[in-house]
């Protein structure tokens, strides 16, 4: 394997572990500004996490030993997710390891094991969160894939640098069914980022919590991890986007002077796609739960839109 | 000649011996001994035959070819371990007191005469002789079915005695029509009945008096197998008679009266050159392949169930002959075989199973497996087999006959498919109330003979899996000889 | 048939068409009588009409075995069996059959269809009958028919069971008269069977009536699947 | 005497099987012979087999006749790559299954333990037989042997009557359906009634009939794998069994079902026309589809598995009906991929659903219990199962790196290709479908994950539980086999790839293994590598790497205590263990979305209850919509026919009367 993979591999990762709490931060920013409210410093995130890694760990007297393993695999899965989606370089020694299917089995396997945590102290609010999550989860998952489904029918490719490639370097084409596309996934990742309408990551209202309700029992260090990893995803999501739907950019060649041109693209799409949900939170109000399935299914018919708006106007049939 | 002769003498003889002493202690071992004797005799002439072919006997009038020596053979084997079965169980009816010893003398002389009369229409070469040997057949079943002088009883022997009368006359009108048409060709003293004679210039007889002729002797030998919708006499003869009788009834008399119609269609095929008697016999076979399975799902005695069962595998027989060739004809014959074995089987079960739980409702008999595990699992796969389960033979035969109906007569496979399906609901879900769950019977006073049961199952199986070659043959020389 | 062939038929033959005609029409009477004496009167002489039939044909055709079956006939349906019912009902004191099943005109027309159909069934085997007797197998089959009927409607045991005895007698006929004589073992057979099940309904009687204390076979149908 | 070939040894194992069998019932009071020899024995035939299987796959067909059956058709055998498959995946799962089977078998009420061995290994062989049967007889007597068997082995605790009932249920579809595969082999048959496979083959079905040959056959193996409609026996009868029995009927029966049709519609029939896959594809979607939304909302845990096996059947079925389509359209490249990620499919159910199968039984020994309500928190009891269960649980809810996701994958991937199919609504409709399979796996997920936490999580919710123990040795020796399995099968998709190879070939004449050998054995790339690769061992070893390295760090870094404190729930007082989630709660999001689906009957408290209870019950609604509706049919049928018996001899008479007389006019006429 070559070194620029390497290299590009790693400081992709390294970029995303920084970025990812700072993105977090901004967003928040951008929402409190946006409410008028006075805004917390962009590296709030960080000072939250170094308090709570300083903290002793609570454990609940019959928490179980999944329930300590659950914060670092669940780090790990989202380290390697963001890992996973080309945002500086199509060219990443993990890019083969997995395709866009299996990047939303490796978002599954997270959210199946913070779900199983929640059960596992047999709280009565961490089985209603993990419930919920589950629920969302098995809406969100097949919006997602046929969202990548659309795209991989164009790039006739699910492996995400392929799909990168084509879309960004190949002579400029206008797809309807991106636009559809576009809509789907940021419903989607609204959703699988527990974001307004529809979970508020700042609620602690029993009600209403998803998220917040599983990881009520976590605490210290694994709170932190948790909450690190949440903004991974989010992290993850965002580049993910943009990966897929502005992808102008992105190096295809190995130099490594692309590179840091690429990085300081990511960070001016970031800081837009934050403000872009920032704005979408601050405009809608959160939704009963049995709302969200109307919600995710308005995601998934228009992915499905996609892709028929794709077999249609741009493939030859 | 003489092992002819001992098949026939035997059982005659052991009937008038018991006739005298039946009721004495020892009637039931002399029972059993006149019946191995029976099969003894059964044996070396089924070796004769394989050996030396067709016999004709006693200047013609009795005749064994491949297609009787196996029903001959079949016969005296289900007889003996019938005898076998009716030992004990009729110790326990004796014990009971439901039978009292001048009924046991009854009985015992009436199966003996009840097997000759068997045998004779077997063996005899004479459609007369064969017709006197039925009603004779019908007048000593008629004795057995009255043996417990119920009510019950006595109303299934009078509309058994009625029916089946009237049936026979009409087969013996057949018989004179075609004594009518045979004479013309034969003379009158050209043995215008023997049907050797007959087979040899079949084609010359006259068409329409056969075809009348086979109208006659299908409703009435018909009415003695218990085709639809003759058959009403069947389950209620069943159900009253004593458990040895019914298993007989089943196991060898519906089998002898069907040979007797196959004989028949022998001779109207070749004066017909039409398949007018094939089709008769695929009509009433499906309409009697359907019915019964309907009367199964509501009858409410164990063995009024196993009678209808009886009824729709007449049925398939019949369809089977019907439908002719090779193939079918082969597994018409196997299905004889496997039918009366597994049958007569699961009346000896039943019976026991019966005694045990001192009803025939089949609600009351519950957990045999838990009381007595052999009745049980004699009954289970006894059941299991009768209804067509591999790898027992009766699979075999109604493989050979479904593929064969699907392949020459597509139209007649849903009737079969729904008959087959609504007879497996209805009889397994009965049969496995009262084989498992919590048992409601009690043991019995003398310990069951259960080797007929399994001595049958074995056969049975051995068939389901492996058919010796020269039973083999033998079926097929038989099958070509019904075309 | 046409004149001409009445002319061609011999006296035997003309004598045994009557008697054909004498057996439809005993078959008749017994179809429409009531009484159970006089029933079994003409079970009798069914009896006698058969025997000089058959007698007449052992004569014609001189074949010594149909003597014998004439013999037999005599003693059996003329003799035993009208004494042996008429024993019976005396022990049994059955009278009458009042209720038949339907009204007596109406099985009189059944039965005169029932006549056409046989006639027309047997028609072409009559066409090809090698003996004088040509019309008497269409006969014999009315008679059959004609006892069947009369087996449908009754609804005691003892006439049933004369019914039966005259469709035995109607085979009889036509064994003997329409066929000249089936082989001497079967006539034989038939005849003993007949005898054997005669003696066997006799004790059946007596069974049937202490059980449901009358000879009424409507009380026999309790069984069936419900 | 011909030299020993392999499928004379395969032979053999499926022998020694039986005789084992009839070991255990001669010996039957021998309880520590049965136990402790016999079933390891089946166990160490179970690996020999899957060993014969797998060196035998690549071969050439081998064939034997034996000498019994029927005169003109002595039974024929024939060990051919797609039987060689299917002869692997049950071996290697029946090890597994008979190792923990011997340690699983007590005595006590049931059927005695030397009669349950006959039948086991019975079963065992049966299915052998199944799968080398090379003629109708042959496989119609193996086939319902195996019915048979199964059907004593369901019932063995037929002192309860639901468990009659289902047994009874169980049988009667086997058999109707047994009774179509016949009438299918009657209809293929050679034209001189010769039933051999070959003579099939050969004979060219003409017309109409191959259709109606495939229909029959469709209905006899649907019924057998519990294809929607005919899957109602399978809830029933799954949990009804004792588990190595359900392991063996959802991991391995199920299957043989799948051989005969692959069989017949492939190798017999020659796969003709494209609305047979279609066909396959939509039922299969529908049963899927089904049966994930079913396993959701059950409170029983082996009812929850049972549907599951719906769940997955029906996928299996997509693909298959995949393959026939691209088989009648010619693209044989297409057809192996999606052939493959059948079969695959198919050995990964296997594995996984035994291992669930077996785990619920160590949890049902452990407490007596099968009702979720009633379970919880035995990850402290009963460590082993419930670890091993995780891993069962992944692979069934389709997650990397493991099995179930491996197939998953491939079966998606199939899909995504298939513009350029000559049908255009297809075309369109087959990426829709694709969209299926994925809100079925997610479903998967949902109900895995209900499974897992409320039978191993969370605080056990009877006091007896305490009192629950782990599996014994030998029951985690099977356990362990299984799980191995799925942690091998999908870390090693390439090899598993080129281990089909011959079997994609002998059905649809092309396969994969150039492509997928050619990145190695860690990539994954059925196609080529920048249209779709998966790596699970770098996806796994990652994932190894990261987890310990976080976890050092942040010990290191941060040294902080770690305390025991009762739960915190939003500083909620009383917390009871009856405060969870129940099963019917987990499940009440799906109940609420899908509620059409759903026959339901609800009983609520009212404010006044003395005692208020909840209960809601959900019901499968074929009964009322197709199985009743039947059942009343039949029901009518049977009071017309029972009016003709009056019991009145003076009717009989009648019948057989007008019977003549008809005749008698008909004749003439």
């Amino acid at each position: 394997m070559n070194f620029y993979a390497l290299f590009a591999q790693l400081l992709e990762l390294a970029i995303a572990l920084i970025m990812a709490p700072i993105l977090n931060g901004w967003v928040n920013q951008c929402r409190a500004w946006l409410q008028n409210r006075s805004a917390p410093p962009l590296l709030q995130t960080y000072y939250t996490l170094s308090k709570l890694f300083h903290k002793d760990v609570l454990l609940a007297h019959n928490a179980s030993s999944l329930f300590r393993a659950a914060p670092y695999l669940i780090f790990s899965c989202m380290a390697l997710a963001s890992a996973i989606v080309p945002t500086l370089s199509t060219e990443l020694i993990f890019s083969p390891a997995a395709d866009a299917i299996a990047l939303v089995g490796l978002f599954a396997l997270a959210r199946v094991f913070i779900a199983l945590a929640g059960m596992d102290v047999g709280t009565s609010f961490g089985s209603l969160g993990s419930r919920r999550e589950m629920l969302i989860g098995f809406l969100a998952e097949p919006a997602l894939l046929m969202v990548f489904f659309t795209v991989s029918l164009i790039a006739q490719s699910t492996s995400l640098s392929t799909i990168v490639e084509t879309l960004a370097h190949r002579e400029f084409v206008i797809y309807p069914s991106l636009a559809f596309a576009g809509v789907a996934f940021t419903m989607v990742s609204l959703a699988e980022n527990a974001r307004v309408p529809i979970d508020n990551p700042a609620t602690h209202l029993e009600l209403t919590m998803v998220h917040e309700a599983m990881i009520l029992e976590y605490s210290g260090r694994h709170l932190a991890l948790i909450e690190w990893a949440a903004s991974l995803k989010l992290f993850a999501y965002s580049c993910l986007g943009i990966a897929l739907f502005f992808p102008f950019g992105i190096p295809s060649a190995a130099d490594p002077a692309a590179l840091v041109v690429a990085a300081a693209i990511l960070l001016v799409k970031l800081a837009m796609g934050g403000f872009v949900m920032a704005l979408i939170e601050t405009l809608s109000a959160k939704m009963r739960i049995f709302r969200v399935p109307e919600f995710l299914g308005t995601a998934f018919l228009l992915a499905v839109l996609a892709m028929l708006v794709h077999l249609l106007l741009e493939t030859g049939q | 000649m003489i092992e002819l002769a001992f098949v026939l003498a035997a059982p005659f003889a052991t009937a008038l011996l018991l006739g005298l002493f039946g009721h004495r202690r020892g009637a039931a071992e002399i029972n059993s001994a006149g019946s191995l004797l029976t099969l003894l005799a059964a044996g070396l002439l089924t070796m004769r035959v394989i050996g030396e072919g067709p016999l004709i006997l006693f200047d013609e009038q009795f005749f064994v070819d491949p297609l009787n020596v196996f029903l001959i053979a079949l016969t005296a084997l289900v007889g003996f371990t019938t005898s076998l079965f009716s030992r004990p169980y009729m110790r326990v009816e004796h014990d009971h007191g439901r039978l009292s010893a001048a009924r046991l003398r009854l009985y015992h002389s009436m199966f003996q005469m009840f097997m000759c009369t068997m045998l004779v229409a077997l063996s005899t070469n004479n459609l007369g002789i064969l017709w006197v040997a039925m009603e004779t057949a019908t007048l000593t079943t008629v004795l057995l079915v009255a043996l417990y002088r119920t009510p019950a009883s006595l109303e299934a022997a009078w509309k058994y005695f009625i029916l089946c009368g009237v049936g026979i006359a009409q087969a013996l009108f057949g018989t004179i029509l075609i004594y009518f048409a045979a004479e013309r060709v034969l003379g009158h003293e050209g043995g215008a009945l023997l049907w050797t004679h007959l087979d040899a210039v079949k084609t010359q007889l006259e068409p329409t008096v056969l075809s009348l002729a086979f109208v006659f002797l299908f409703v009435g030998y018909g009415t003695k197998t218990g085709l639809v919708p003759l058959h009403n006499w069947l389950p209620d003869a069943h159900a009253e008679g004593p458990t040895p009788v019914s298993a007989v009834l089943s196991g060898l008399l519906l089998n002898v009266a069907l040979y007797a119609i196959i004989r028949c269609k022998v001779l109207v095929d070749g004066a017909l050159e039409t398949h007018f008697a094939g089709n008769l016999m695929i009509v009433f076979g499906l309409l009697t392949v359907l019915v019964p399975a309907f009367y199964l799902s509501r009858t409410k005695d164990v063995k009024r169930l196993f009678g209808y069962s009886s009824i729709e595998h007449m049925g398939l027989i019949t369809f089977a002959f019907g439908m002719g060739g090779p193939v079918a004809s082969f597994a018409g014959l196997l299905h004889m075989t496997v039918h009366s074995l597994t049958k007569s089987a699961i009346f000896f079960a039943v019976g026991h199973a019966a005694q045990m739980a001192g009803t025939q409702i089949i609600d009351d008999i519950k957990g045999l497996l838990k009381q007595s595990p052999t009745i049980g699992w004699g009954l289970m796969l006894g059941t299991l087999a009768i209804l067509g389960m591999p790898p027992f033979g009766v699979f075999t035969s109604e493989f050979m006959i479904l593929t064969t109906a699907i392949k020459h007569y597509p139209w007649a496979t849903p009737i079969l498919l729904t008959a087959l399906g609504v007879a497996f609901a209805a009889m397994f879900g009965k049969v496995q109330g009262m084989v498992f769950g919590e048992p409601s019977v009690q043991p019995l006073s003398h310990n069951p003979a259960l080797l007929p049961v399994f001595i049958h199952l074995g056969l049975v199986l051995m068939l389901g899996l492996w058919i010796p070659p020269y039973l083999a043959d033998w079926y097929r020389q038989a099958a070509r000889l019904i075309g | 048939m046409s004149p001409s062939l009445i002319h061609a038929i011999p006296l035997s033959g003309q004598v045994i068409n009557l008697c054909a005609a004498i057996m439809l029409l005993l078959g008749f009477a017994m179809l429409s009588q009531r009484r159970v004496l006089t029933l079994i009167n003409l079970f009798m002489l069914q009896g006698l009409v058969l025997f000089v039939s058959t007698l007449i044909v052992a004569l014609t055709t001189d074949q010594s075995h149909l003597l014998w079956s004439a013999g037999l006939t005599l003693i059996l349906k003329v003799f035993a069996l009208p004494y042996i019912l008429h024993r019976l009902i005396r022990r049994l004191s059955v009278k009458w059959d009042i209720e038949t099943l339907l009204n007596i005109p109406t099985i009189m027309l059944i039965g005169i269809a029932l006549v056409v159909i046989a006639f027309n069934v047997a028609q072409p085997i009559s066409q090809l009958s090698g003996t004088i007797t040509r019309a008497t197998i269409g006969i014999a089959l009315a008679c059959v028919l004609l006892a069947f009927l009369m087996m449908i409607t009754r609804s005691k045991a003892v006439p049933q069971v004369i019914a039966f005895l005259a469709m035995e007698n109607a085979l009889f006929f036509a064994a003997t008269s329409a066929t000249y004589g089936m082989p001497m073992v079967v006539e034989l057979g038939i005849a003993l069977d007949v005898m054997v099940g005669m003696v066997i309904l006799g004790v059946f009687f007596f069974q049937i009536r202490e059980q449901f204390d009358s000879l009424d076979i409507r009380h026999m149908e309790r069984m069936k699947d419900e | 005497m011909h030299e020993f070939l392999l499928i004379d040894w395969v032979l053999t194992t499926a022998l020694v099987w039986l005789l084992i069998g009839l070991i255990g019932v001669v010996f039957q009071h021998n309880f520590t012979l049965i136990s402790r020899v016999l079933f390891p024995l089946g166990a160490v035939c179970g690996l020999a087999l899957a060993g014969l299987a797998l060196s035998g796959i690549d071969g050439s067909p081998q064939v034997l006749v034996l000498p019994i059956g029927l005169p003109d058709l002595p039974f024929h055998l024939r060990l051919d790559a797609l039987s060689s498959f299917f002869l692997l995946l049950l071996g290697a799962t029946a090890a597994g299954i008979s190792i923990y089977a011997a340690g699983y078998i007590r005595k006590g009420e049931g059927t005695a333990p030397g009669l349950q061995c006959l039948l086991y290994h019975l079963f065992l062989t049966s299915m052998a037989f199944v799968l080398l049967a090379d003629d109708g007889y042959a496989f119609m007597v193996a086939w319902e042997t195996m019915a048979l068997s199964s059907f004593f082995l369901v019932t063995s605790e037929h002192r309860h009557d639901e468990i009659r009932r289902a047994g009874y249920l169980y049988l009667l579809v086997a058999h109707v359906g047994a009774v179509g595969i016949l009438l299918s082999f009657g209809v293929m048959a050679g034209s001189a009634g010769d039933y051999t496979f070959d003579a099939m083959r050969d004979f060219p079905t003409l017309g109409i009939w191959p259709t109606i040959a495939f229909l029959l056959a469709l209905f006899g193996f649907g019924a057998k794998a519990g294809l929607l409609p005919l899957h109602v026996w399978l809830p029933e009868a799954h949990p009804a069994a004792p588990s190595p029995v359900s392991a063996m009927m959802s991991g391995v029966m199920l299957k043989t079902a799948i051989y005969g049709l692959l069989r017949v519609s492939f190798d017999l029939l020659h796969a003709q026309l494209w609305w047979w896959g279609a066909l396959l594809l939509l039922l299969g979607l529908a049963s899927a589809i089904f049966g994930a939304i079913f396993s959701t909302v059950q409170t029983d845990m082996k009812r929850l598995l049972a549907y599951s096996s719906i769940e997955n059947i029906g996928l299996i079925f997509v693909g298959f009906g995949l393959t026939l389509i691209f088989q009648s359209f010619a693209m044989p490249q297409l057809a192996a991929l999606a052939l493959v990620a059948t079969l695959y499919h198919c050995l990964n159910h296997a594995f996984f659903k035994s291992l669930l199968f077996l785990c619920t039984g160590s949890v049902l020994h452990a407490t007596r219990e099968r009702n979720l309500g009633k379970l919880g928190g035995l990850i402290h009891r009963m460590p082993w199962v419930t670890w091993l269960a995780l891993v069962g649980v992944l692979a069934s809810a389709g997650l990397p790196p493991l099995n179930g996701f491996v197939s998953e994958w491939l079966l998606l991937q199939s899909f995504l290709f298939t513009s350029g199919l000559p049908q255009g609504y297809l075309n369109m409709l087959l990426p829709l479908v694709a969209g299926a399979i994925a809100l079925i796996a997610a479903l998967a997920g949902f109900a895995m994950v209900k499974f897992f936490g409320v039978v191993f999580l969370g605080q056990p919710r009877e006091e007896k539980l305490a009192q629950a123990h782990d599996a014994g040795r030998l029951e985690r020796i099977g356990l362990l086999w299984l799980a191995a399995g799925c942690l091998l099968l999908g870390l090693l998709p390439n090899v598993v790839i080129t281990l089909l190879d011959p079997v994609t070939r002998q059905l649809v004449g092309s396969g994969l293994s150039f492509a997928a050998s050619s990145h190695g054995w860690w990539l994954l790339a059925p196609i080529s590598e920048d249209r779709a690769s998966y790596s699970p061992a770098i996806f796994l070893g990652s994932i190894v790497v990261l987890m310990p390295l976080v976890y050092w760090v942040v010990n290191r870094r941060f040294r902080r205590r770690l305390k025991r404190v009762p739960p915190w729930d939003c500083g909620f007082p009383l917390q009871t263990s009856r405060m969870q989630d129940t099963a019917e709660g987990f499940g009440q999001p799906i109940r609420r979305i899908f509620s059409p689906f759903f026959k339901r009957t609800r009983e609520h408290p009212s404010p006044f209850d003395t005692q208020p209870r909840y209960r809601s019950l959900v019901e499968d609604p074929f009964w009322y919509w197709l199985y009743l509706p039947i059942a009343r049919i039949v029901g009518y049928g049977t009071r017309i026919i029972a009016f003709l018996q009056q019991g009145r001899i003076a009717i009989y008479l009648l019948y057989s009367f007008v019977t003549l007389i008809a005749l008698l006019v008909w004749t003439r006429g």
